[in-house]
């Protein structure tokens, strides 16, 4: 059939290097004129057009990371030995690696798709989980199980009634299909994402230490191989214009062809990439994501220590009319591409044969030092691989803190009417229950499977969600996604640092010691000052943050451009922490099942409701400053819970966030039908506040805990040789009917419920 | 005594059915679609998942898979066979059992801690049940609707082979509330929720899917 | 290259949940005209060279074995793709 | 009581991988004489009395807005139902 096709002529390297004069489409496909001269002088000519593709792609915002790159020296800078010493792969590749002992290693990340899930909701979403999963993949691991923190704009928008049911399908399509456990996630909505939702999505693998790979082409005369999907149109140009474009209202957009995933081909991928490794066939391995094979050719190549020849017309296709530049850029999903010796090419063929997985050997590594492709026995490109892949443009764009941060900050909550008695107090219990933010999540979560491959010891809608690595001694990891981007509107570094606080608590509530952070920084064009200086700020935040924790970052995703016409998202600096349990049996659940339990309030309590649920829900309100962060605070109250969880001294805790302590009572509550008697007046008497306060602050640090009356006194005592703040709040009782908050109101378990399940439904259908 | 577990390209749950295998001291042996070959097991599971993607019918194409061209003379000869959500659906496009699974009435996948009524307890899967039995096992699917016409509905529950039925709410649009059902023989019981998720504290909503591979080493033993 | 299609639909008897669902979207869109939707398959198999009787027999023999369950379904039709089509 | 049928295809260029399925799964069955299959979606709307010029027109721009996404679909045919079938 391609015989039939009449192959127009192409752009040689040859042909590049007589007719320098030749108008180029740089601009068009994102280039600036001195990054397109720059090209020219790397080369020595002008490029080819398929050179032109692969420069563009990869020189794009998106896979170069042009505006941030010269941010991220405070990773290193903020990332001590000791906190290198768990790190088995670090920033730089695929995805970090950490130990997690007995000779395990976990891997995970979040990226996002932003924008490909506002164009195509449902395929978007679902290549988004597919490309992060492969990421995974590539580090040598069995992926283990997925997260995905969404934002939407407005509930009650139409355009929300589009994109979240399609985000969520997509989600749920994806994972269920490729059999992996959905184990938590975000579901946020806020006007700021009205025109940009956030999709981004976290995966978790698992592998034996020696079983780590890594993406680089060495050895001479090794074959490079391209496995999995064939190749068609898809996305063509999409990384670099899908992630970079933002969505003008009204203006025409470039709309390349959207990408269509399919999870099947990527679970039996999956399992023949484990085949292949345990078979000990791959040298080095790469996914094929955003640039397709612009990237993961550059990139094996600059990692290696050769070069690197290709047959492009080897490329098994889809779509037989597809010229050289575009089988470049395609991002069509679920390929691979490995790097292995030429002795172990049978087995290698024998494994994807098995799987019938379609493996087609492109070419080799050479003892050259630039990546050569072919065309038909003509040379279309002559690079030196890392110009390409890792010396793209680096931007030292202008920072300037926003004019209108002065105002935003003045405005506090001070100011906003109060609820005056027990009868306010629980009627804004109910009315931030049933808020879009904290109302019950069912409706999304129960498209997701949590179940598969058994190993599921916590998920929604617990404080993280946890997994069984080893199944003879029961050690895995725990994960939690976190960002209040209202916070980190007021007040970026502090936002990502409560981003960070909120996550590492979450882990530790369930049971978990912290020990790595990934992170997916959403923000609004690079372009514009304040939103560069909001973007610093939070590296700066986290990466400072971290290292007071004592945890490094060990990769992460950043998406800008998420903007309608010149107005930005909030900053959305979304925070992976993950944990380690020797035994995840021992995990912490959210709720309350024992009666008599006493309730115990961990930390102090402040009047910090600026960026909170209530001033949001309630009043609309958006100013003042956040809370204040106390990481020594987050670390000690870790130890607590972790070492509690341990030694059996807690049944049940929940961490404190959005909505403070009046909606982690009503949700402890909830979780399994058993309610409890709160009295606040000793912690008001403490703290100095009232009861409004104690209710609805959303000061830091703080977690509820519920203690067999027998581990009681062991529990205070630890509290009190740590220094920890702790207050017996309540005894959980299953007398009482939902919560008796004594002196101020009581509420029903049938109204807690009434308020806080249903909201989601009446939008979305039944 | 040997369970058979197929793997088919797509299956998900194959490791869960394994592991409960085992959980009650049996031995799992793994089947390979392309096989015809059985491995000489005393019974076996087709497992949960989504085999071939499920992109034309549930099932559909795992059908005609090699395995099922010894499989489906073995289950018609009274092997012990169980159908596990896309392992029933497998079943039901063989018509080695009646009836069809369609997608849910609501269009969503679900994922729920699923309260079920054991009706039966004469089949090879079920023996360690109580008629009138309540359980709570993991329902996830996005096609679990059971059909079939009415003369065959009727049958089915004239002869008492409904094996499970949903309680409380119809999670999915099932005929009369149908969650699994059985042959005339008893051998062969398919089920839209999965029993493999339920064998492990800790792990799972319950321990309520053990008697499940407790009753068949029993329908072995007295085979 | 020629081009066979077959449609597929659900047996009248049974419930098309998508179908419904676009049904009950349709008024909200202001189309107050349609009674009733019913959604069902459309495949479209390729062949070399011009569709003969050879490969409509196929296609009506793959059609009743593997892309409709009977149980379920009816195949509504088998036919060389219209070519104004 | 009339019937207008809607035939909605992926676009030859975007993956189809419920297509591919099947055509992977046919010659499997002996069927070798197709050398693709493409599967999308058949809608019959129901309209009573006969199916005139407005109820195709109004299908034509359901079948644009709801039943189709432009991104990835096309819209093959609108049209009365062929009574033959
Ligand atoms: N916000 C971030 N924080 C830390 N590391 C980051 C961040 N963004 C990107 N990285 C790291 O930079 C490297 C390149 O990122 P990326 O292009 O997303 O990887 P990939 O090509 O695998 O998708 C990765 O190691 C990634 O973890
Ligand atoms: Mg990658």
């Amino acid at each position: 059939m391609t015989a039939q096709i009449d192959r127009p002529t192409v752009d040689t390297v040859g042909h590049a290097a007589q007719t320098p004069e030749v108008d180029q489409p740089w601009a068009a496909l994102g280039l600036k004129a001195d990054e397109y001269a720059s090209i020219r002088e790397i080369i020595g000519r002008r490029p080819t057009s398929a050179e032109l593709a692969m420069y563009s792609v990869m020189w794009s915002e998106h896979c170069s990371y042009k505006s941030s790159k010269v941010h991220f020296s405070l990773w290193g800078e903020n990332t001590t030995d000791e906190m290198r010493e768990k790190l088995l792969v670090g920033i730089g590749e695929n995805a970090g690696v950490v130990d997690i002992g007995d000779g395990w290693a976990v891997t995970f990340k979040v990226e996002s798709h932003n924008h490909p899930s506002y164009v195509e909701p449902y395929q978007g979403a679902a290549t988004g989980v597919g490309g992060i999963i492969r990421d995974i993949m590539s580090m040598g691991a069995r992926p283990i199980a997925i997260m995905d923190p969404l934002r939407f704009g407005n509930l009650n928008h139409p355009d929300t009634q589009r994109v979240l049911p399609g985000v969520v399908a997509g989600v749920g399509g994806y994972g269920n299909c490729i059999g992996l456990p959905n184990i938590g996630g975000e579901v946020v909505f806020d006007d700021c994402y009205q025109g940009n939702p956030l999709v981004n999505a976290l995966c978790v693998g698992a592998m034996r230490i020696e079983d780590i790979h890594l993406a680089k082409a060495s050895g001479v005369g090794n074959k490079v191989i391209l496995f999995g999907a064939k190749t068609g149109g898809d996305g063509i140009g999409g990384v670099s214009v899908l992630a970079s474009e933002t969505f003008d209202a009204g203006g025409p957009t470039k709309r390349p062809a959207v990408q269509v995933g399919d999870p099947f081909a990527e679970k039996v991928l999956i399992e023949c990439c484990l085949d292949l490794y345990a078979a000990h066939v791959v040298d080095g391995i790469q996914d094929l994501g955003g640039a397709g094979l612009s990237c993961a050719t550059s990139e094996l190549a600059s990692n290696g220590d050769g070069g690197m020849q290709i047959e492009l017309d080897r490329v098994p296709l889809r779509d037989a009319s597809l010229r050289p530049e575009e089988i470049l850029m395609s991002e069509s999903q679920e390929r691979m591409m490995a790097v292995v010796e030429p002795g172990k090419l049978d087995e290698f063929m024998a494994i994807t044969d098995r799987w019938d997985v379609e493996a087609t050997v492109l070419g080799e590594v050479t003892d050259g030092d630039h990546l050569v492709i072919t065309w038909h026995g003509e040379v279309i490109v002559d690079v030196p691989p890392r110009s390409v892949a890792h010396e793209g443009p680096t931007y030292h764009r202008p920072l300037e803190r926003p004019a209108y941060l002065d105002d935003l900050q003045a405005n506090g909550t001070d100011t906003l009417g109060r609820p005056v008695d027990g009868n306010g107090l629980k009627s804004d219990l109910l009315t931030l229950l049933a808020s879009p933010n904290l109302c019950d999540k069912s409706w999304v979560t129960d498209q997701y499977d949590r179940y598969v491959l058994g190993n599921t010891a916590l998920a929604m809608p617990d404080d993280a969600g946890v997994v069984r690595v080893d199944e003879e001694t029961g050690r895995g990891v725990a994960v939690s996604t976190d960002c209040n981007s209202r916070f980190a509107k007021l007040d970026p570094y502090t936002g990502a640092q409560l981003a960070l606080a909120e996550s590492y608590r979450n882990v530790a509530t369930a049971g978990a010691t912290p020990l790595a952070v990934t992170d997916c920084l959403n923000f609004g064009s690079p372009e514009d000052p304040g939103v560069m200086w909001q973007f610093r700020e939070s590296v700066k935040g986290i990466a400072e943050g971290c290292k007071t924790l004592g945890i490094p970052v060990t990769g992460g995703n950043v998406s800008f451009y998420n903007q309608t016409g010149d107005i930005a998202i909030h900053p959305t600096p979304v925070i992976g922490v993950l944990g380690v349990m020797d035994d995840v049996s021992r995990r912490t659940p959210s709720g309350w099942k024992t009666a008599g339990q006493v309730i115990y309030l961990l930390g102090m309590t402040r009047n910090e409701l600026a960026g909170g649920e209530w001033a949001h829900v309630v009043h609309g309100h958006l100013g003042g400053l956040p809370p204040a962060v106390d990481l020594g605070a987050e670390q000690l109250l870790g130890e607590i819970l972790v070492n509690a969880s341990r030694d059996g001294l807690v049944d049940a805790a929940h961490d404190l966030s959005d909505g403070g302590l009046a909606i982690a009572l009503a949700e402890a509550a909830m979780r399994y039908g058993v309610g409890a008697r709160i009295w606040l007046d000793e912690l008001c008497e403490r703290d100095a506040i009232d009861a409004f306060t104690a209710l609805y602050s959303e000061s830091t640090a703080r977690v509820i805990v519920s203690v067999p009356r027998s581990e009681e006194v062991r529990f205070t005592d630890m509290c009190t040789a740590r220094g920890q703040v702790h207050a017996r709040i309540g005894v959980v009782d299953d007398e009482t009917d939902g919560l008796d908050v004594q002196g101020q109101f009581t509420v029903s378990l049938a109204d807690l419920r009434e308020a806080h399940t249903g909201t989601l439904a009446a939008v979305f259908g039944g | 005594m040997k369970v058979g577990v197929v793997t088919f390209p797509g299956s998900l749950d194959d490791r869960d059915a394994a592991r409960a295998v085992r959980a009650v001291g049996a031995e799992a042996v793994t089947l390979w679609h392309g096989d015809a070959d059985l491995k000489g097991v005393d019974a076996v599971i087709l497992p949960g998942g989504f085999s071939y993607g499920d992109y034309l019918r549930c099932g559909a194409i795992a059908r005609f898979a090699p395995v099922m061209d010894a499989l489906i003379p073995a289950a018609q000869g009274g092997l012990p066979v169980i159908g596990i959500c896309n392992g029933f659906q497998v079943l039901c496009e063989s018509h080695l059992l009646p009836g069809a699974l369609i997608r849910n009435d609501h269009r969503k996948f679900n994922c729920v801690d699923q309260r079920l009524v054991v009706e039966n307890t004469q089949t090879a899967w079920t023996s360690d049940f109580e008629v009138g039995q309540e359980i709570t096992i993991v329902l996830k699917n996005g096609e679990g609707g059971f059909v079939a016409d009415e003369p065959t509905l009727d049958r089915l529950e004239g002869e008492g082979r409904v094996v499970f039925r949903y309680a409380g709410d119809n999670p999915n649009g099932s005929y009369r509330k149908i969650a699994g059902i059985t042959n005339e023989r008893g051998n062969i019981v398919g089920l839209m929720p999965h029993p493999e998720h339920a064998v492990e504290e800790g792990y799972g909503p319950s321990t309520d899917g053990l008697p499940f591979f407790t009753s068949v080493l029993k329908a072995v033993v007295n085979a | 290259m020629g081009h066979v299609v077959i449609d597929v639909m659900l047996k009248p008897e049974i419930l098309d949940p998508q179908g419904q669902a676009v049904g009950g979207a349709l008024p909200r869109l202001g189309f107050e005209q349609f009674t009733e939707v019913r959604q069902g398959k459309r495949f479209v198999l390729t062949v070399d060279g011009e569709v003969t009787d050879e490969h409509l027999a196929a296609a009506a023999e793959a059609a009743e074995k593997l892309l409709s369950n009977p149980v379920i379904e009816d195949v509504v039709s088998v036919r060389a793709e219209d070519p104004d089509q």
